[in-house]
């Protein structure tokens, strides 16, 4: 009580100055713009919407489904679903959004979006120096600014996006099959119907 | 009688007389420290550096400070222009000029005496620190001492002082 | 284990102290501080009323940075709260996920399985103990330290922060747990990585104490300065270190044990003054204590799966019914309260918040200090502004 | 010039340097010349050096935080002051609208040229101090007392509450710790016998063997030196006394409401005054310019000087970089109850020292009675206050 506890510290001080020099745990500063981390593979900042392919209009996963609008907490996400039907990656007639607006001066970060998301169409960027000098329409980004294509994705986030792209390919490949077995039946069903009007037709065989 | 002399006269009577005439009271604590500056510069001038340096010490560094103190505890430093202290003379003004006239002709009568009893040197006796010290600790102990007593005296009654009334509280 | 009794009859203490007159003609001297005062955590407010430096009065002014936390969760799923809980309190965004997490679990009969139940633990008191090293280190800031415990606490919490960065992706606002367990799997490298940060830890609280707790200066400014005592601490229902500080055995962890808390040993430290230096060293020792949990549950962390696969992340209506859980976040006790009436979101949604309820005691703990106290005790009180306005 | 050594010309290279341009005048003006000179010489050295310093301190705390402080102006962000000084001048001067002008600008100023006078009896280096007077160190006390009425000025001119808070804060704690710094330079005046700051590094510049003689190496010495240091930290409102401007309470105390270049003079005073009173002590306790080991004496008087200088205000960083800051009444208690009364203690037992005579005798008294006293002094005031190490209960 007559002073040690300020020399302890004085030391512990001390002690820090000195590691400054030799330890780069005493030194945590990264001298931002010119060194730069690497950022964890789960690191997320804002939405980017995937797209398959090499023609980002044509290849957006997105199908404007609207969920994510729906369930945005803070409202940054603005769809408006197209009138028609356009083949998607898959070749499959879907709707797509003729507009898709993200206000990330809103958004808060939360990858809700992504996680209600059935389609595997909205992902999180790790793309943080986004600053600009107008503050609305800077901010607000449009379809165009927010499609990223699918290797992209793989670039950022690798174990995630193969998963992603597994489970995809998994799901293709049962549409395909499904769509296949639905064409297929309905082949055979024509068929046999075909069939039927000349004779008994034989049991449609093979499935999915 | 040098233009130096006349130049820091000048300047220690405007300090007093700014202290007299200013209506605020913080700017006239700060015009008394202006004629206390004055003075110093007089004792340097004069080449008595110990009496010079001990004014601006002692008057500068705390009389003031403890003036100006005193003015911001007790009352607010502007007094307004319609009251009756806010006038520079005050019905009370004639005691007043009764009361400097005898201090002045006081001192005056004082310097006047001394100023015949000294032998009529041109000369300036070199007073250094030491030649104070040993005068002090020589000639003068038992006036040091009384005032060394007094000034104890004061200091235990200002500390009881301020005990009581932290006990007090 | 002792549960506190709550006295129905008002404790003396609790009653205001008279404002003592002022002496003589001396002048009182009002003072806002803040909202835009160095140190007042954010924006908050104080008007003190002084006489020299004296308090004599004091008004907490806050809602400055009031969001309608709690209006917006009854506009919007169940789900889409879990985010906002983020930034009530943002320094722990973990415990709030947990808090609101146990809240609907109990509301719609859910449970967590094992696995994530052990990580929420670990992420819990890894938020305590980056909550209670950086709530320090402000503490000394506004003791005029020029901020180096403030920086070897940020130090320290960078490397957990990196943690939660690599698990839930975001540093603070971390959004990460779910009802019925989590939002995403952790592996192996991760919880490597964080035993690693663990084992450097009580290496680090070591440092932070040479550094300060025999520091002459600290005990100085801070022994016997702002005293809570008990029974006013109990009655305005303060929780959390600064409860503990004032010697009131009251930790929820022990009182309620939600979660797996009763698998793990651990000690709750108790003050014998209830002043700030109490409240700081309650903080360093629950830090220790916190440390010592993690090493428990890191040893085994079972497998398994991180969420119950029965439960709905979309579309998620609980029964009609009431819930009302509550955790030992490091601030205090943190309360989520829900009504649901079957709709996708909740009827009511309300919070209790541990630092806008220890802010209460803020006059009493303050007055007949100085004003550099008052700076000092509200520090210890250990806020944060986004969970006091809501 | 040829009949000197190396080391004596670079020893005096300033003062040969001032007389070579003085010999170009008549010599009727020729001191007049020195003297500019000399002014000329502590206008620019100064506050280079004050430039210097924010750097070594910004970086140096950033060294003890474990980060690297200012690195981006220039090489190693050594321009950094260069830029600081750009935008103070740049910015908009702010006067409160009720402020009193006159002397809100006065107050900077009347600061400045009191910190300034200090530097005067400075002596920088062998034969290299501005005014040799007999009453030096008292003529620098009367200039240190004079900054406390620009305090005064800056925190009443302002009309802020906080403005004035830290002006009554400055004043009281300038007043308080005036006493004790006084005191404990009086103990080596009482072993040099003389007020002139030439004389007192005389009076150090022997050796013992290698050893020097300076006043910090004795008993009595260590102990006026350590109150010295505490009450000059505290004349200088640094840090762990850095109350008046303490930002954490008051903004920025008496001059809050300062901004621009204004506050840019205020910051300078406070290094300034840092840099006088660092140069003080080194006088009086540490041997001035002399060298600390006889054998360095070949490295001129004015580098051991500033070396002596900058290790000061390492230790003024160093404490800065640890310590928190102490409370008003706690300031004033340990100026009046501890620093005091062990300086008035240690003025005795200095005078004990001067009559014991040579021998060990005195070593061993001296020492005893100054340890003892800190011991007592130091248990007391913690136990009258409560003050102690805790130990702490657990709930299972």
């Amino acid at each position: 009580m007559l002073g040690e506890g300020i020399i302890k510290g004085m030391l512990e001080t001390a002690k820090n100055f000195a590691g400054s020099y030799v330890s780069k745990e005493r030194l945590t500063t990264v001298q931002y713009p010119e060194e730069r981390e690497a950022l964890p593979e789960a690191s997320r900042n804002f939405p980017i919407l995937i797209y398959d392919g090499p023609e980002w209009e044509a290849g957006l996963r997105c199908v404007a489904c609207q969920i994510c609008e729906k369930e945005c907490p803070p409202k940054c996400i603005l769809i408006e679903k197209s009138a028609d039907k356009k083949p998607d990656a898959v070749g499959k007639p879907q709707f797509y959004p003729t507009r898709f607006d993200i206000d990330i001066a809103v958004c808060m970060s939360c990858q809700i979006c992504v996680e209600v998301c059935p389609f595997e169409a909205i992902k999180m960027d790790k793309e943080f120096e986004l600053a600009t000098d107008d503050r609305f329409g800077g901010l607000l980004h449009d379809r165009h600014q927010l499609a990223k294509s699918n290797e992209y994705y793989h670039q950022i986030h690798p174990v995630e996006a193969a998963e992603v792209d597994a489970r995809l390919a998994e799901e293709r490949a049962a549409a395909a099959a499904k769509s296949k077995a639905a064409a297929e039946a309905a082949a055979a069903k024509a068929a046999a119907a075909k069939a039927g009007a000349e004779k008994p037709a034989p049991p449609a065989g093979g499935g999915a | 009688m040098s233009p130096i002399f006349y130049l820091l006269a000048a300047i220690t009577v405007a300090g007093g007389l700014a202290t007299v005439l200013l209506k605020n009271l913080v700017h006239c604590a700060l015009a008394v420290t202006i004629a206390f500056l004055g003075l110093a510069l007089l004792f340097l001038s004069l080449d008595a550096q110990f009496a010079g340096f001990v004014q601006i010490l002692v008057y500068i560094g705390a009389v003031a400070i403890l003036v100006v103190f005193a003015i911001l505890l007790t009352r607010e430093a502007e007094v307004p222009e319609s009251s009756p202290a806010g006038r520079v003379f005050s019905k009370t003004w004639l005691t007043g000029l009764v009361i400097a006239a005898a201090v002045f002709a006081m001192l005056g009568w004082a310097v006047l005496q001394s100023a015949q009893a000294l032998p009529n040197e041109t000369a300036m006796p070199a007073v250094s620190v030491r030649d104070i010290g040993n005068a002090l600790v020589g000639r003068y102990v038992l006036p040091l001492e009384i005032v060394a007593l007094l000034l104890t005296a004061a200091t235990i009654g200002a500390v009881i002082v301020a005990m009581h009334e932290k006990e007090a509280k | 284990m002792s549960v506190v009794e709550t006295k129905t009859e008002r404790a003396e203490g609790w009653n205001r102290p008279p404002q003592p007159a002022p002496e003589g003609e001396g002048e009182l001297l009002e003072i806002a501080m803040g909202p835009h005062h160095p140190s007042t955590h954010g924006v908050f407010r104080m008007d003190v009323v002084l006489d020299g430096e004296r308090v004599m009065k004091l008004k907490p002014v806050f809602g400055y940075l009031h969001r309608n936390h709690e209006q917006l969760g009854e506009t919007m799923s169940y789900l889409a709260i879990m985010p906002y809980t983020d930034r009530l309190d943002y320094f722990c965004s973990l415990s709030n996920n947990w808090g609101y997490a146990l809240a609907v679990e109990k509301l719609a009969g859910q449970e967590a399985p094992e696995r994530a139940q052990y990580l929420r633990v670990i992420l819990a008191e890894l938020t305590r103990i980056q909550n209670h090293a950086s709530s320090i280190g402000f503490l000394l800031q506004e003791m005029g330290a020029s901020g180096t415990p403030l920086m070897y606490a940020f130090r320290e919490r960078e490397k957990i922060l990196d943690l939660f960065e690599s698990l839930t992706g975001s540093r603070m606002m971390c959004n990460y747990m779910r009802f019925g367990g989590c939002r995403v799997g952790v592996n192996d490298a991760w919880l490597n990585a964080t035993r690693k940060v663990v084992a450097g830890l009580p290496k680090f609280v070591d440092e932070f104490e040479a550094l300060l707790t025999g520091n002459e200066i600290l005990m100085a400014r801070t022994q016997g300065v702002g005293v809570l005592k008990p029974e006013l601490a109990v009655n305005a229902s303060i929780t959390g270190p600064m409860l503990r500080a004032s010697g009131v055995d009251y930790d929820i962890r022990k009182v309620d044990r939600y979660g797996i808390y009763d698998r793990f040993q651990f000690r709750v430290p108790l003050g014998d003054h209830g002043d700030i230096y109490d409240r700081y060293m309650v903080r360093v020792l629950e830090m220790r204590e916190s440390i010592h949990i993690l090493e428990q549950a890191l040893k085994d962390v079972p497998g398994g799966p991180v969420m119950d696969p029965k439960a709905k992340i979309r579309g998620f209506r609980p029964k009609p019914g009431e819930a009302y859980a509550r955790i030992e976040a490091p601030k205090g006790e943190l309360g989520f309260y829900v009504i649901s009436d079957g709709s996708p979101n909740p009827y009511r949604y309300r919070v209790r918040p541990p630092s806008m309820i220890n802010l209460t005691v803020l006059e009493d703990m303050c007055l007949g200090h100085n004003v550099a106290d008052v700076v000092l005790i509200f520090g210890s009180v250990d806020i944060v502004l986004g969970e006091v306005d809501r | 010039m040829s009949g000197m050594n190396v080391p004596a010309t670079i020893d005096q290279i300033f003062i040969l340097f001032t007389d070579w341009v003085a010999h170009f005048f008549p010599a009727a003006i020729r001191p007049i010349v020195g003297v500019v000179l000399g002014v000329i010489g502590i206008i620019s050295v100064f506050p280079g050096l004050f430039a210097l310093t924010t750097v070594f301190e910004r970086k140096g705390l950033g060294r003890m935080q474990n980060r690297y402080g200012p690195n981006r102006v220039g090489p190693f962000g050594f321009f950094q002051p260069v830029a600081d000084g750009i935008k103070a001048l740049t910015k908009e001067d702010v006067v409160p609208f009720r402020a009193d002008g006159v002397l809100h600008f006065l107050a900077p100023v009347v600061l400045l040229a009191a910190v300034f006078m200090g530097f005067a009896i400075l002596p920088v280096g062998r034969n290299m101090v501005l005014v040799d007077m007999d009453a030096g160190l008292l003529f620098f006390f009367a200039m240190g007392a004079s900054t406390e009425l620009s305090v005064f000025m800056a925190g009443w001119s302002s009309r802020n509450k906080y403005s004035l808070l830290g002006a009554m804060r400055a004043v009281a704690q300038m007043i308080s710790y005036e006493i004790p710094l006084l005191l404990s330079s009086v103990v080596v005046i009482m072993v040099a016998g003389t007020l002139s700051l030439p004389k007192i590094v005389e009076a150090q510049a022997g050796y013992t063997g290698i050893w020097p003689h300076w006043y910090v190496f004795t008993p009595w010495g260590l102990a006026a030196f350590l109150m010295f240091g505490i009450a000059a930290t505290s004349e200088t409102n640094r840090s762990p006394f850095d109350l008046p401007e303490g930002e954490s309470e008051l903004v920025a105390g008496y001059f809050t409401e300062y901004s621009g270049f204004k506050f840019a003079i205020f910051f300078i005073a406070e290094y300034l005054a840092m840099f006088s009173m660092s140069g003080i002590a080194t006088t009086l306790f540490l041997g001035g310019w002399s060298a600390p080991l006889s054998f360095l004496n070949v490295l001129p008087s004015w580098f051991w000087f500033f070396s002596k200088v900058m290790c000061f205000i390492f230790i003024f960083i160093w404490v800065r970089g640890t310590l928190p800051r102490l409370r008003q009444d706690q300031l004033m208690n340990f100026a009046w109850k501890f620093v005091l009364p062990f300086t008035l203690l240690d003025l005795f037992v200095t005078a004990l020292w001067r009559f014991m005579g040579e021998g060990w005798a005195r070593w061993i008294v001296c020492s005893a009675i100054l340890i003892a006293a800190y011991v007592a002094m130091g248990r007391v005031g913690m136990f009258r206050k409560n003050f102690a190490h805790r130990r702490y209960r657990y709930a299972e």
